[in-house]
């Protein structure tokens, strides 16, 4: 490509911390036992996993037998929602939002074809939940409300410790899909009455291909990855252990990194905002009151989402439109569908999702070039030359 | 990324024949912005009949606007009997091929052609072929999909 | 422990091979895109995936669409069995071994107590299957036959193809956790009737981490992780790239070392067996004419395998008893029981297990070794002196 990496696509997926590829380094080469072995090479491995697990747990406020290591965010959140009917099984109810990252969301609509009851619920225009209709929603009947932490698309918060109260208090179990925010909101689990959080660790600087699901304890659970008693038999298969040694140093960072990403990180995001909103018919998606600190939904109406993300690419700016998981199709986004969004501006959308690792160089350089893009599109869509025609 | 052909992407990012002709004596409109993608052709003819000038605006992805873009080359010259026989994998063909996904953005430059051909020759828009909605991306429908996989 | 290591551990998890950690390293540092999304950094990812799957689909002879990548043997195994019942709603019968991995074991007993009929195959005291059995136990109502290529303990390897004849012609699946065989024995599976498979990277000198569930093109097919779409939407969750690569690699050197693994560690493991069995009442367990090159169990009378083991372990030398998936707690490993290997035996038993790394120096060492290790045990074994005094 020629040009250096200006990465801003961290929501979906994260560079790997050098510190991190140093921390998983040794467990390739010198160490390869088995956690569940009985040679000391497998006592040296249960050593290692045993910090991991207590670095997990520290960051988000839990107990480390609360922590099951699983392969990604996905099979966490399945997990959750699997566990929560297997160990109830006389309710046959969910709550959970439109907004989901499709780990829950296709799930769920899984199990309602299978014949669940399943509330998906509304937002507004501003990506915000109605807790009213949230309480509402909660009968006898619900087996779970699982509703995320923060929106991988807007950044929109929820406020999942109230929505948790809710819940506890109608005997329904809680799980929040947390893959967006840990790291960048604090968490303190020990707090809340939320049973069960699921959080990945490639979107905190892991490789891809570890995650985990927080599990209350006393909270009851059933495998969804059946077979040997890993995990104390609440995850089978072999451990790996490099990626849950990087994923316990990966979370010591985010806890050192934490006020960063909500001062220094937000303020690029800001100025990022401010300047992009300089070019005509942009807007921002999602309550800027209520979002994360790194993430920007930003719509540019009438052009179409994947042009700007191959000019931006041409320039080595990396985003991204909608979530990457859907962007292989252009169906507009179904989180902005959900808000409300018009189509002129959903299909012009893009994500820009930053790190720790970006600069106010990199900033600048998408500011000065953002504008002539849009306006080569613009002149290209039939939309626009209409729209300026008659407006 | 998509796995695009360096034409594809010069095609893209370098568009040729963008805009409009004034007075065209043909116009073909298909896709809406509520689908993602939409194109504009328009044709005008020479003495002979033969295309002399298209021009086209596309809302849509890099494929879309590529296979927009090559199609106006490809037909310019030919005769509305010619120019009716363009397929989209002729499109297709033109730019070094799309990929699998996204053959049916050419299927687009097809649509407009037809249509501004019709236009030019002072035939009603067809009615868009009923059937059950399965791209979501501009509303073509599994008929429409089955006409054009048997031309391929 | 100051010793050089001698792993003979493998069934359990191998040393990751030199060459994989070189092929995977370039994935932590400089590339950290996501297969899926529209950036050029994805598309250089993509094309490493597609060469991936080329080389493990080469090694099994497969098409590379057939090759599903998930995060163990264990993933893959789970996936294959809920699939085929998924797929055949009418169908609730499924026909296995009494011998095969918990990853396979425990979902069926799972299945069995939800309601569904599971036939469990028995062995003979060779650890062999009858075909008659096989033949009369698949019915209309059976929708998967899943039966093991090669058994994780004592190596004894499977008339899957044969088996795989059978369901066809009665209309069911036919699944095969080959998790052990892969490498070791030859598979080409475009001439066969397998539906599906399943292999898993650490025992192939990838890290752990890392599986493939091979479903033939044709075969329908339900997901187990589901949420975006990423391996065509036949596994949720964003792609754990490094290992894959990794696999890939490791695919590529185990067909280049199948050779080696039939003689020059068939021949060491040979060495070792015979060395071991002039030790006074010691057995091979398992079928000798049909077994993996590399595995070796053997029984010691009247002594405890986990005593064996810590003092092979003292000397640095790591092994295993029954698997090391069930070593964590003291019960005789279902296998063996299995095969009514008698109780004085089983408990006794040790697993041997070598790779292309192992040398004739490491095994000279432990066969010189383990005569001094059984007789201290048995000169303390109540039991022992009770045979030698009577017998
Ligand atoms: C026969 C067999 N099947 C399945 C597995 C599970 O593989 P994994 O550890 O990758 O989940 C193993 C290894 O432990 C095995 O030996
Ligand atoms: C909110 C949310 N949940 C779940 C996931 C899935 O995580 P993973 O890719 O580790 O399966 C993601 C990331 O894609 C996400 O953003
Ligand atoms: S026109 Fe390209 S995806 Fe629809
Ligand atoms: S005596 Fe120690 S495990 Fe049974």
């Amino acid at each position: 490509m020629g040009n250096p990496v200006i990465y801003l696509d961290n929501n979906a997926t994260s560079k790997t911390a050098p510190e991190v590829v140093e921390a998983m380094l040794p467990y390739f080469g010198e160490f390869y036992g088995n956690a569940s072995s009985m040679h000391s090479f497998g006592g040296m491995v249960a050593e290692v996993m045993k910090k991991a697990r207590k670095q997990v747990a520290d960051l988000i406020g839990a107990e480390p037998e609360e922590i099951i290591f699983t392969s990604c965010g996905t099979e966490s959140d399945n997990t959750a929602i699997n566990s929560a009917l297997m160990s109830n099984p006389s309710k046959r109810h969910i709550v959970t939002t439109r907004v989901e990252h499709p780990a829950v969301l296709n799930y769920c609509q899984n199990l309602a074809r299978q014949g669940y009851e399943v509330t998906f619920l509304p937002v507004d225009r501003q990506g915000n939940l109605d807790l009213g209709y949230v309480e509402n929603a909660i009968t006898d009947d619900t087996a779970l409300v699982s509703v995320m932490w923060a929106n991988n698309e807007t950044g929109v918060i929820f406020p999942v410790e109230e929505i948790a109260n809710m819940a506890r208090s109608k005997g329904a179990l809680m799980h929040t899909d947390s893959v967006q925010a840990v790291g960048k909101v604090p968490i303190n689990l020990a707090k809340t009455n939320i049973d069960m959080l699921s959080l990945s660790g490639h979107k905190l600087h892991t490789p891809k291909g570890v995650g985990v699901l927080y599990v209350r304890k006393g909270t009851p659970f059933v495998p969804y990855i059946n077979g040997g008693h890993q995990e104390h038999g609440r995850r089978a298969g072999t451990e790996n252990i490099p990626y849950i040694v990087g994923l316990g140093k990966a979370c010591e960072l985010a806890a050192q990194n934490m006020d960063e990403e909500n001062t220094r990180v937000k303020a690029l995001r800001d100025r990022l905002e401010k300047g992009l909103l300089k070019i005509q018919a942009s807007m921002i998606n999602g309550d800027p009151m209520h979002r994360l600190p790194n993430t920007s939904s930003i719509s540019f109406e009438y052009v179409e989402g994947e042009s700007i993300l191959l000019m931006l690419s041409d320039l080595g700016i990396c985003a991204s439109s909608g979530s990457a998981c859907t962007s292989g199709s252009l169906e507009p986004s179904h989180v902005l569908r959900a808000m409300g969004v018009p189509f002129t501006a959903a299909h012009g959308s893009i994500r820009f999702s930053l790190s720790v690792y970006n600069t106010e160089k990199e900033i600048d350089y998408v500011l000065e070039h953002m504008p002539g893009i849009i306006k080569r599109l613009r002149d290209i869509s039939p939309f626009w030359n209409q729209k300026t025609a008659t407006g | 990324m998509w796995e695009y052909t360096d034409k594809v992407k010069k095609y893209f990012t370098e568009p040729v024949n963008v805009g409009e002709i004034e007075k065209p004596d043909g116009v073909g409109e298909v896709g809406s912005l509520a689908c993602g993608d939409a194109l504009k052709l328009m044709i005008k003819l020479d003495d002979q009949g033969r295309i002399e000038d298209a021009k086209f605006q596309t809302f849509g992805c890099a494929s879309a606007i590529a296979s927009s873009s090559a199609l106006t080359e490809i037909i310019k010259g030919l005769t509305l009997d010619e120019a009716e026989k363009v397929t989209n994998k002729q499109i297709a063909d033109y730019l070094g091929g799309l990929p699998q996904e996204k053959m049916h953005c050419s299927v687009m430059g097809e649509q407009a052609l037809e249509a501004a051909i019709r236009n030019a020759r002072g035939l009603e828009p067809l009615p868009s072929l009923e059937g059950e909605v399965v791209c979501q991306c501009f509303g073509v429908t599994d008929k429409e999909i089955e006409k054009v996989a048997r031309t391929n």
